[in-house]
C-alpha cells in the first residue's frame, strides 16, 4: 500500500524561544486501573523523574475523549501523555482497544495540522511497571523540553 | 447527465400511489442555472425538479429537517449522498421503510465556474449504494486513490504545514456552516455549542476554530461521505475537506477501513477494533 | 457558590520532607473557592478525619479535598469521614501528592511543592463539579449457578445450598464427581479418595436446595451480577431419568464396546452406561456416537429389557433457561498429554503410562483389580520409573509453571506400589520435591524410608527398550553422572493443565483467562476467588492447579462470597457509571456498539416537550454498566457522562494546571 | 461643506493607494483560499481594492469584531479582579479601502442601533477614527440589488471618500465629508489633478446610469415592507424556509447583522469575556434558561430574519436592515436567495 500518513516530517524546531527559567507543563492521563497504579508503585519504589507532568486520573483509557487532547494543548499544556493497560490486559476487556484507534488518528491529525508528533504521546503502562513509568515521563519531559514552550492555536492572553 | 425526466416521472408515480409525504429534488433558483433544493409536497410541484450536473448539495442532509422527519420521504442521491444515507440508516437517524431513494450513477458534478469538483475528479463510489431505483449505469468504477492535495500537505514539512493551516484557523470565522450542511453532523446539540462548564468555544479566535474544526474533523473521521458540503458552505472558502481526507487516510493505511457509508451496519472506523491495530507508536 | 475545603496531609515525614506543606495550603488558600485550608500531620488518623467533619459543618463546605497519599489507598476512608459527617461522600476529591510528588522528587523541594499545588488546584477545580451521588441498590436473584461437579462443585453447591440458598449445579459428564473419583488414595492421609467424595455426591442428589442437571453444559450468560440468565444445553441422555430406577439391565445387555474414559480407557464400557458404579445420578445415558441404534437404526436390545421404558431414542437436546445472582466456576483441569516427549517414546512404547492410568490401576474398583499390570503383556512390574515434571516447569515441551501437586502424588504413587506389589522397586526422577503442605514433607519422609525408593535427581534424557525391557537413561545430579535403570514400567508425572474448553466458557462469561486458559482471578492475592466480573467466582484447578484441600477451601470461599452476595434483597453498587442526558442523545446508537458489558439499552423519550412523537435514545442498565467511559469517550454529542469523571470535571483539571 | 473631486487616471489611483497605505494604518481586502476579507495591509501588491462583492468578506467585522474581549479578570479568594482589556485593535486613526457602496451603508444603518438606548462607546471610537473609502461599482454582481432598496447609491453619503472609475477611463476621487475633504488634504494625493465637481458630476452621472441599467434584480422595497408587515402569519414562511439548513452563514457575512452572544473563557485563575457573532438562524439562538425556546421551528426563525430586515428595523430607526449586497445568497451552500424569498412571500 502506498502511504503518505506515515512518513510525515516532523523536525525539532522550537515555535518560539523559550525564557531561561521555563519549565514545561506536561498532562498526563492515566488509566486507574493499570498506569494510574504503576504511577503509585513509582512513588512507592522512590524511583525519581522529572516534575513536570500533571496527572489525570480516568477509569480507563478508552474514557480519553479526543478533546481531552486538543483541549490540553490549546489551553495550560506543552505536552500530553495518555497511558493505559496493555492491549489485552484492559480492566474492562476492551477499552484500550477502542482508545488506541483514537490515539493513533487524533495523534497523525494534530502532527498534520503542525504539531510536532512528540507533543502528544502515548505509552502503556501496568500495574507491575512502575520503573517503565519513570522512564516514559523522562523521555516526555526530555521530548517536550527539547520542543520548547507551545505556542500553537493557544487561547490568547492567559498568563502561566 | 440529466434525470430530469425520469426523476419527475417518478416523483408523480410516488405521489400518485400516495408513497411519500415529500420529494427531496432539486430545482432551479428563480434567476439562473444554480439549483436550490426543493422540498416538493404536491404532485403539482413536481415539474420544478431538475437533477443535472449542477446538482450539487447532498440531499441527506434534509433527513434531520422538521418537514421531513416522521415523513415518508422520497430522496435522490448520488454516490456520495448514498454512502451519508447508509450511514444515517446505520446510526438510527432514518428508517429505511419511510424512505424511497432514487440512486443516481453519478457521472460528477460541476462547481459555480462550472469546473468538476474536485471530490468528483477523486470520487471512489460514483453510483448509488442505496437506493430504490438506480438511474444510470450501476457498475461504474471504485477505486481508492491518495488525494493530490493530501500528499502535497505531507511532504511538506512540520513548520510549512503549521503556517498553512495557521491560516486555515485564523480565516474561520465560526459560523459553523461546515457543521450545520454536513448530513452527518445531526447531534442535538453540538458538543461544541454546549454550554457546560469551559467545553464550550464560543468565541472566534484561531485558538477555538482549531478547538472546533479538529474536534468536528474527529468526529466525522472514519465517517466522512467527501460529499464537501461543508466547503461548499464555508463563507471563507476554507480547504476542510483535508482534514476528512487526511483523517480517511490515516484510517485507511492503518486500520485498513475505507469507503465509509459503503456498506450497512457500518459505522466506521471508530466503533470497532482489531487487536492488529498499529501499536508501534504507543510507548 | 462552591466552598471547598482542603487537607493537606504530612504523612509524617513522607511528604512534609520533600514538598513544603505549608506553602501548599498557602497557594489553596488563594484559590478563589477554597474557604478553608489546613494542613495535619496525619490526615487519615482519627484526629485528622475528626478535623475534615468539624470544617463541614463550621464553614459550609461543600466539597472536600484531602492532598495526601494516592486515592487508591484512602479515598474510601476519606469518604466516610464525610458520611460521617453528614455530607455526600462522593464530594471528596484527593490529590495525590505522595506518590505523584513527593517521593518522585525527592531532591527538589521546590519544584515538588510546585507540583503539588497543582495538583491541588486540579483536584479543587474537579471537585468544585462533583454531583452528589447515591450507592445503586440493585435487586438479586438468590440462586446460585455452579459449572463443574467435581469436589470443587460439590463443596461450593453444598455450602451454598446449606445456607439454604437454591443452587443449579451443571456437570458436563453424566455423574459428577469430577477428576477425584477416578483417584484411589489420597496424599497425604491414605484415605481412600472414594470414601470421603461419595456420600458428598450423594449429599448433592438429595439435597433439597440442590438443582442437579447432569450431562450438560452452559450456552449463554446474560444480565448482571445479582441478575444472571443462564440457558443451560442439557444433552439427550437417551434415557428418561424420571422412571429409570438405574437397575443395570440395559448397560449388562448392550452389545457395543467403548473405551472407558473412567478408566482412562484401559477397560471396555458399553454404548449405554453409568461412568462408575457409585455414579450420581446413578442412571445410565446412551453414548450416541457409538450407539448403533442411533447411529445405524440397528439393535435397540437396551429398550427392550427395560422394564419401565426408560429409553426414548427420540429424546432430543434441551434448553434450559434459569435466572440466577451468581456463578461458580469449577470447571477443574485437564491432565497434559505428554506426546511431545517423543525420546521417552511416549505413545511408541506401551509400557509408558500416565499416572491417572496408574491410579485408575491401583485403585480398588479399577480395571485390574488395584493391581499394576504392564499393559504390554500383563504381567506384574518389578522395577518402576516414576518420572516427575513431565510437561511441568518446562517452557520447551510443555508449561512453564509447577503442576502442584505432582512431587506429593507420586510419593503416594510409589507407597502405593509398594502395598500392591511388596517385592517391588521404585526409581523416582525428579526436580525438586516440593513437599510445602501439611503433613506434606513427613509424608514424604515416611515414604521413602517405608518404600525404600531410589530418588535420583536429574531429568531423563532417553528412555529406549532392551528386550522387553524399558532403558530409562537419566542424569544423577547429585552423583554428576548419567545413569541407566532398568525398568518394567515407567509413569510419567504428567502435568495439570486448564481445561481446553476454558477460554470458550470464559468468553461465554465475558471473564478473562491467562496464557494457558487458566480462568483469571480479579487479584492474584486480595480477590482470589472473585473474577474481575461482579458475581462470578472461580473454585478450584480451573484457576491454578491445586490439591483436594486448597480446592475445597477455595470452594468454601466462594460459598462465602456467594452467601455475602446474597446477604440482602438488594446489592449495593458503586455510583460511578454512566447516565444519559437523553435531551441531547440522538439515538445513534454507537454506545451500544462499544460498551463491553451490553450495558447500554434503548428508550424512547418524547420528541420534544409534551410532543406525542417518540424518539430512540440511550439508556445504561446500572446493574451491569462498570463505569469505563468508553461510551463517553465516543458519544459525540456528550450526551452521556459517567459520573465522577464527567466532562467538566476533567476539564476543570486540564485548564487549572 | 466644500466638496472636493480629483481626477486622474488608472494609474494615478494605483498611486492614490500606494500613498493611502504608506501614511496610515490601512485595512483593504486581502485575498486567501479565493475569498477576500479586510485586513491591515503593509502594502498594495498583498491587497486588492476592486475585490468583487460576492467574493469579499463585509468591513463590519473592522467596527464590530467576529470576536471582542469585553473584560478580563483574575478571580481568586481575594476577589476578582476586573481589568480592561488590552488595547483595542481597532480603535485607532486608520483608513479602510476598497470597501463598496453597499458595506459603507451598512455602517450608516448600524451607527442607529449602536447610537440607540446604549452607546457602544468602542463601535463610535471605531467609526470616529476611520476614513471610509468606497468605491462605486461598475456593474451589479449576480445577487445584487441595492438600487432596489431605500437609499439613494448614487448620492450615498455613507463614506468619507468616493471613488468612481468612470466610464471615459478616468478615476473621479471625491470626498463626501469633512473627514474625507481632510483626509485628501493630508498629502495622499499629490499626484493627482483636481477638478470641480460641476465638472465632474457628467461623468459621475454617466456611470451611475450605466451601472444601475445592469442589475437584474428589481423590486419595489416599499410594497415588500407594507406587505411583509401583514402577513406574519403566512404559511408561505414554512415554505421558503424548508431547504434552508440553518448554517448561519447569511448572518456571519451580512454586513449588517448585529447579533452576538457571550461566553467566557477561564484558564487557572484568569477568564476573558468574550463578545461574539451569533445567528437568529441558530436553533437555540432563543433558547433560554430553563429549556424555553419561542422560536424552535426553522420557519420561524426564518420569519425573524426576513422581518427584522425589513419591517421589525424599518419600524424603529425607519431604514431597512438589508443593504441589498447579496452576499448572503452567494454565500448559502443551497443558494437561498433573500431577494427571491422576501418576494415569494410577498407575492
Amino acid at each position: 500500500m502506498e502511504t503518505v500518513t506515515n512518513q510525515l516530517v516532523s523536525i525539532e524546531k522550537p515555535e518560539i524561544v523559550a525564557p531561561p527559567d521555563w519549565q514545561p507543563v506536561i498532562i498526563g492521563i492515566l488509566c486507574n486501573w493499570c498506569s494510574y497504579a504503576g504511577s503509585d508503585l513509582t512513588g512507592t519504589s522512590r524511583l525519581q523523574y522529572p516534575p513536570n507532568i500533571r496527572i489525570i486520573r480516568v477509569p480507563c483509557s478508552s474514557r480519553v475523549d479526543t478533546w481531552f487532547l486538543i483541549k490540553s494543548l490549546q489551553t495550560t499544556a506543552d505536552g500530553v501523555l495518555v497511558s493505559g493497560c496493555h492491549p489485552g490486559d484492559c480492566h474492562y476487556i476492551s477499552g484500550n482497544y477502542f482508545a488506541r484507534r483514537r490515539f493513533l488518528v487524533t495523534k497523525k491529525l494534530l502532527n498534520f495540522v503542525g504539531f510536532h508528533e512528540n507533543r502528544i504521546q502515548f505509552s502503556w503502562v501496568s500495574a507491575a511497571e512502575g520503573p517503565k513509568f519513570a522512564k516514559v515521563v523522562s523521555k516526555v519531559t526530555e521530548d517536550i523540553k527539547k520542543l520548547g514552550p507551545l505556542h500553537l492555536y493557544k487561547k490568547e492572553n492567559f498568563e502561566k | 447527465m440529466d434525470y430530469t425526466k425520469q426523476i419527475q416521472e417518478i416523483a408523480t408515480r410516488l405521489f400518485a400511489e400516495d408513497k411519500i409525504d415529500v420529494f427531496v429534488g432539486y430545482r432551479l433558483t428563480g434567476f439562473d442555472d444554480n439549483q436550490v433544493p426543493a422540498l416538493i409536497r404536491e404532485s403539482k410541484d413536481v415539474p420544478l425538479l431538475v437533477f443535472n450536473q449542477k446538482s450539487v448539495f447532498n440531499l441527506s442532509n434534509y433527513l434531520k429537517n422538521d418537514h421531513t422527519r416522521n415523513k415518508r420521504v422520497g430522496l435522490v442521491v448520488k454516490g456520495c449522498d448514498s454512502r451519508s444515507l447508509n450511514l444515517l440508516l446505520t446510526e438510527s437517524q432514518v428508517k429505511r421503510e419511510k424512505l424511497y431513494v432514487v440512486g443516481i450513477a453519478c457521472e460528477g458534478v460541476v462547481d459555480d465556474a462550472g469546473q468538476k469538483m474536485q471530490n468528483c475528479l477523486e470520487c471512489m463510489v460514483p453510483a448509488a449504494v442505496v437506493y430504490d431505483e438506480l438511474l444510470g449505469e450501476a457498475n461504474m468504477e471504485r477505486r481508492f486513490i491518495i488525494n493530490a492535495d493530501i500528499q502535497d500537505m505531507a511532504a511538506k514539512e512540520l513548520v510549512q504545514r503549521r503556517e498553512y493551516f495557521e491560516e486555515v484557523f485564523e480565516n474561520c470565522i465560526r459560523c459553523n456552516a461546515c457543521r450545520h450542511s454536513c448530513p452527518l453532523c445531526y447531534c442535538a446539540k453540538c458538543c461544541i455549542d454546549q454550554e457546560t462548564a469551559t467545553l464550550y468555544n464560543g468565541a472566534n479566535t484561531t485558538s477555538s476554530a482549531f478547538h472546533a474544526l479538529m474536534t468536528w474533523s474527529l468526529h466525522l473521521a472514519g465517517r466522512c461521505v467527501d460529499c464537501r458540503n461543508c466547503e461548499k458552505a464555508c463563507p471563507s472558502h476554507l480547504p476542510l475537506h483535508l482534514f476528512h481526507k487526511w483523517n480517511e487516510r490515516v484510517i485507511y493505511e492503518n486500520f485498513q477501513e475505507h469507503l465509509a457509508g459503503v456498506h450497512e451496519g457500518d459505522r466506521g472506523a471508530f466503533y470497532k477494533y482489531s487487536m492488529q491495530d498499529p501499536d508501534d507508536f504507543i510507548m | 457558590m462552591a466552598r471547598v475545603g482542603v487537607f493537606v496531609c504530612f504523612c509524617g515525614a513522607n511528604i512534609a520532607d520533600y514538598v513544603d506543606v505549608p506553602q501548599v495550603v498557602e497557594e489553596a488558600k488563594r484559590i478563589r473557592e477554597v474557604k478553608f485550608a489546613i494542613d495535619y500531620k496525619y490526615m487519615c488518623s482519627d484526629p485528622g478525619q475528626q478535623q475534615i467533619r468539624d470544617a463541614i459543618a463550621q464553614h459550609r463546605l461543600t466539597s472536600i479535598v484531602v492532598a495526601a497519599c494516592s486515592p487508591r489507598m484512602h479515598e474510601k476512608t476519606f469518604r466516610k469521614a464525610l458520611s460521617d459527617a453528614g455530607m455526600n461522600p462522593y464530594l471528596l476529591e484527593v490529590a495525590n501528592i505522595r506518590e505523584h510528588s513527593s517521593w518522585v522528587h525527592q531532591k527538589d523541594k521546590k519544584a515538588a511543592t510546585e507540583k503539588a499545588s497543582d495538583l491541588v488546584r486540579m483536584a479543587v477545580a474537579k471537585s468544585i463539579a462533583n454531583e452528589q451521588l447515591h450507592e445503586i441498590s440493585v435487586p438479586v436473584t438468590k440462586r446460585a449457578l455452579v459449572i463443574g461437579g467435581g469436589i470443587a462443585g460439590i463443596q461450593a453447591a453444598l455450602d451454598i445450598a446449606d445456607a439454604r440458598i437454591p443452587v443449579v449445579l451443571v456437570e458436563k459428564s453424566p455423574s459428577i464427581g469430577g477428576k477425584m473419583a477416578q483417584l484411589d488414595e489420597t496424599f497425604p492421609t491414605l484415605d481412600c479418595a472414594q470414601c470421603i467424595l461419595t456420600p458428598k455426591m450423594v449429599d448433592v442428589a438429595s439435597h433439597p436446595y440442590i438443582e442437579l442437571i447432569p450431562y450438560s453444559e452452559v450456552l449463554e450468560l446474560q444480565g448482571f451480577v445479582g441478575n444472571y440468565k443462564v440457558k443451560i444445553k442439557k444433552k439427550a441422555s437417551y434415557v428418561n431419568f424420571k422412571t429409570c430406577t438405574g437397575c443395570g439391565a440395559c448397560w449388562q445387555k448392550c452389545p457395543v464396546k467403548v473405551d472407558n474414559e473412567y478408566n482412562m480407557g484401559i477397560d471396555k464400557r458399553k454404548a449405554i452406561y453409568t461412568p462408575f458404579p457409585q455414579a450420581v445420578p446413578n442412571k445410565p445415558v446412551i453414548d450416541a456416537e457409538h450407539c448403533t441404534m442411533l447411529t445405524k437404526g440397528k439393535c435397540g436390545i437396551c429398550a427392550k429389557v427395560c422394564e419401565k421404558g426408560s429409553i426414548d431414542y427420540q429424546m432430543q437436546d434441551e434448553i434450559i433457561e434459569r435466572e440466577i445472582g451468581a456463578v461458580v466456576v469449577a470447571t477443574g483441569y485437564d491432565m497434559w498429554d505428554p506426546k511431545p516427549y517423543e525420546e521417552y517414546g511416549v505413545g511408541r512404547f506401551k509400557d509408558i503410562i500416565t499416572s491417572l492410568e496408574f491410579e485408575r490401576m491401583v485403585s480398588a474398583n479399577g480395571p485390574t483389580n488395584g493391581l499394576p499390570l504392564r499393559p504390554s503383556d500383563g504381567k506384574v512390574p518389578k522395577n518402576v520409573v516414576f518420572i516427575k515434571c513431565v510437561g511441568s516447569r518446562d517452557e520447551a515441551k510443555g508449561i512453564s509453571y509447577c503442576s502442584k501437586i505432582c512431587c506429593m502424588y507420586t510419593t503416594k504413587h510409589t507407597i502405593l506400589l509398594h502395598h500392591k506389589v511388596h517385592d517391588s522397586h521404585a526409581y523416582v526422577f525428579y526436580m525438586d520435591i516440593r513437599a510445602a503442605g501439611k503433613g506434606y514433607e513427613e509424608f514424604v519422609e515416611k515414604a521413602q524410608v517405608d518404600t525404600g525408593t531410589t530418588y535420583l535427581r536429574g531429568r531423563v534424557s532417553k528412555i529406549y527398550k532392551k528386550g522387553d525391557k524399558l532403558m530409562v537413561r537419566g542424569e544423577d545430579a547429585q552423583i554428576g553422572q548419567v545413569v541407566e535403570v532398568e525398568a518394567d514400567l515407567v509413569v510419567l508425572a504428567t502435568a495439570v493443565s486448564a481445561p481446553k474448553d476454558n477460554p470458550d466458557l470464559a468468553r461465554l462469561l465475558g471473564i478473562s483467562y491467562d496464557k494457558y486458559g487458566y480462568l483469571s482471578e480479579a487479584h492474584p492475592k486480595l480477590r482470589p476467588v472473585e473474577t474481575a466480573k461482579a458475581g462470578i467466582f472461580l473454585a478450584g484447578c480451573t484457576q491454578a492447579p491445586k490439591d483436594i484441600p486448597e480446592t475445597v477451601s477455595q470452594a468454601s470461599a466462594c460459598a462465602a462470597k456467594v452467601c455475602g452476595l446474597f446477604a440482602g434483597d438488594t446489592m449495593k453498587k458503586d455510583p460511578m457509571i454512566s447516565t444519559v442526558n437523553t435531551e441531547y442523545c440522538s439515538g445513534c446508537q454507537n454506545c451500544v456498539k462499544v460498551c463491553p458489558y451490553g450495558a447500554i439499552v434503548t428508550d424512547e423519550v418524547p420528541f420534544g416537550h409534551g410532543s406525542k412523537e417518540l424518539r430512540t435514545v440511550a439508556k445504561i442498565n446500572e446493574g451491569v454498566c462498570q463505569g469505563c467511559g468508553s461510551c463517553v469517550a465516543i458519544c459525540r454529542s456528550t450526551a452521556i457522562n459517567l459520573a465522577g469523571f464527567t466532562d467538566p470535571q476533567i476539564i476543570n483539571e486540564i485548564v487549572s494546571i | 461643506m466644500s466638496v472636493e473631486t480629483i481626477v486622474t487616471d488608472k494609474a494615478g489611483l494605483q498611486k492614490f493607494y500606494e500613498a493611502i497605505i504608506a501614511k496610515n494604518e490601512t485595512y483593504a481586502p486581502v485575498e486567501k483560499f479565493g475569498k477576500y476579507d479586510f485586513k491591515l495591509v503593509k502594502n498594495l501588491s498583498e491587497c486588492d481594492p476592486e475585490s468583487p462583492i460576492a467574493k469579499t468578506m463585509s468591513a463590519k467585522p473592522l467596527f464590530f469584531p467576529r470576536s471582542a474581549k469585553i473584560m478580563k479578570y483574575v478571580a481568586t479568594s481575594a476577589g476578582t479582579d476586573v481589568s480592561e482589556t488590552d488595547e483595542d485593535p481597532l480603535a485607532g486613526k486608520r483608513v479602510i479601502v476598497g470597501m463598496k457602496h453597499c458595506d459603507a451603508r451598512a455602517l450608516q444603518v448600524l451607527d442607529k442601533v449602536y447610537n440607540w438606548d446604549f452607546i457602544d462607546t468602542d463601535y463610535q471610537k471605531r467609526r470616529l477614527n476611520t476614513v471610509v473609502i468606497s468605491t462605486r461599482c461598475d456593474k451589479a454582481e449576480t445577487h445584487c440589488f441595492c438600487t432596489s432598496l431605500d437609499y439613494d447609491v448614487e448620492n450615498l453619503d455613507a463614506m468619507d471618500v468616493l471613488i468612481v472609475n468612470g466610464n471615459d477611463g478616468k478615476v473621479y476621487i471625491k470626498s463626501k465629508s469633512e473627514k474625507g475633504i481632510e483626509f485628501l488634504n493630508s498629502g495622499v494625493t499629490s499626484h493627482t489633478s483636481r477638478v470641480t465637481e460641476e465638472a465632474a458630476g457628467e461623468e459621475l452621472k454617466k456611470q451611475y446610469t450605466a451601472f444601475s441599467a445592469s442589475f437584474r434584480l428589481k423590486m419595489d422595497y416599499k410594497s415588500i415592507n407594507e406587505k411583509l408587515s401583514k402577513i406574519f402569519d403566512t404559511p408561505e414562511f414554512e415554505n421558503v424556509s424548508s431547504n434552508c439548513v440553518s448554517c448561519n452563514t447569511c448572518a456571519f457575512v451580512c454586513p449588517t447583522c448585529h447579533c452576538f452572544k457571550i461566553s467566557d473563557e477561564k484558564v487557572k485563575d484568569t477568564g476573558v469575556r468574550y463578545k461574539s457573532y451569533d445567528s437568529c438562524n441558530n436553533g437555540y439562538f432563543t433558547l433560554m434558561a430553563g429549556g424555553h425556546n419561542p422560536r424552535p421551528a426553522k420557519y420561524r426563525r426564518w420569519r425573524q430574519r426576513a422581518m427584522h430586515k425589513f419591517v421589525y428595523y424599518k419600524e424603529r430607526f425607519g431604514e431597512n436592515l438589508c443593504v441589498g449586497c447579496g452576499k448572503c445568497t452567494t454565500s448559502c451552500p443551497v443558494n437561498i436567495s433573500i431577494f427571491e424569498v422576501i418576494n415569494q412571500v410577498s407575492k
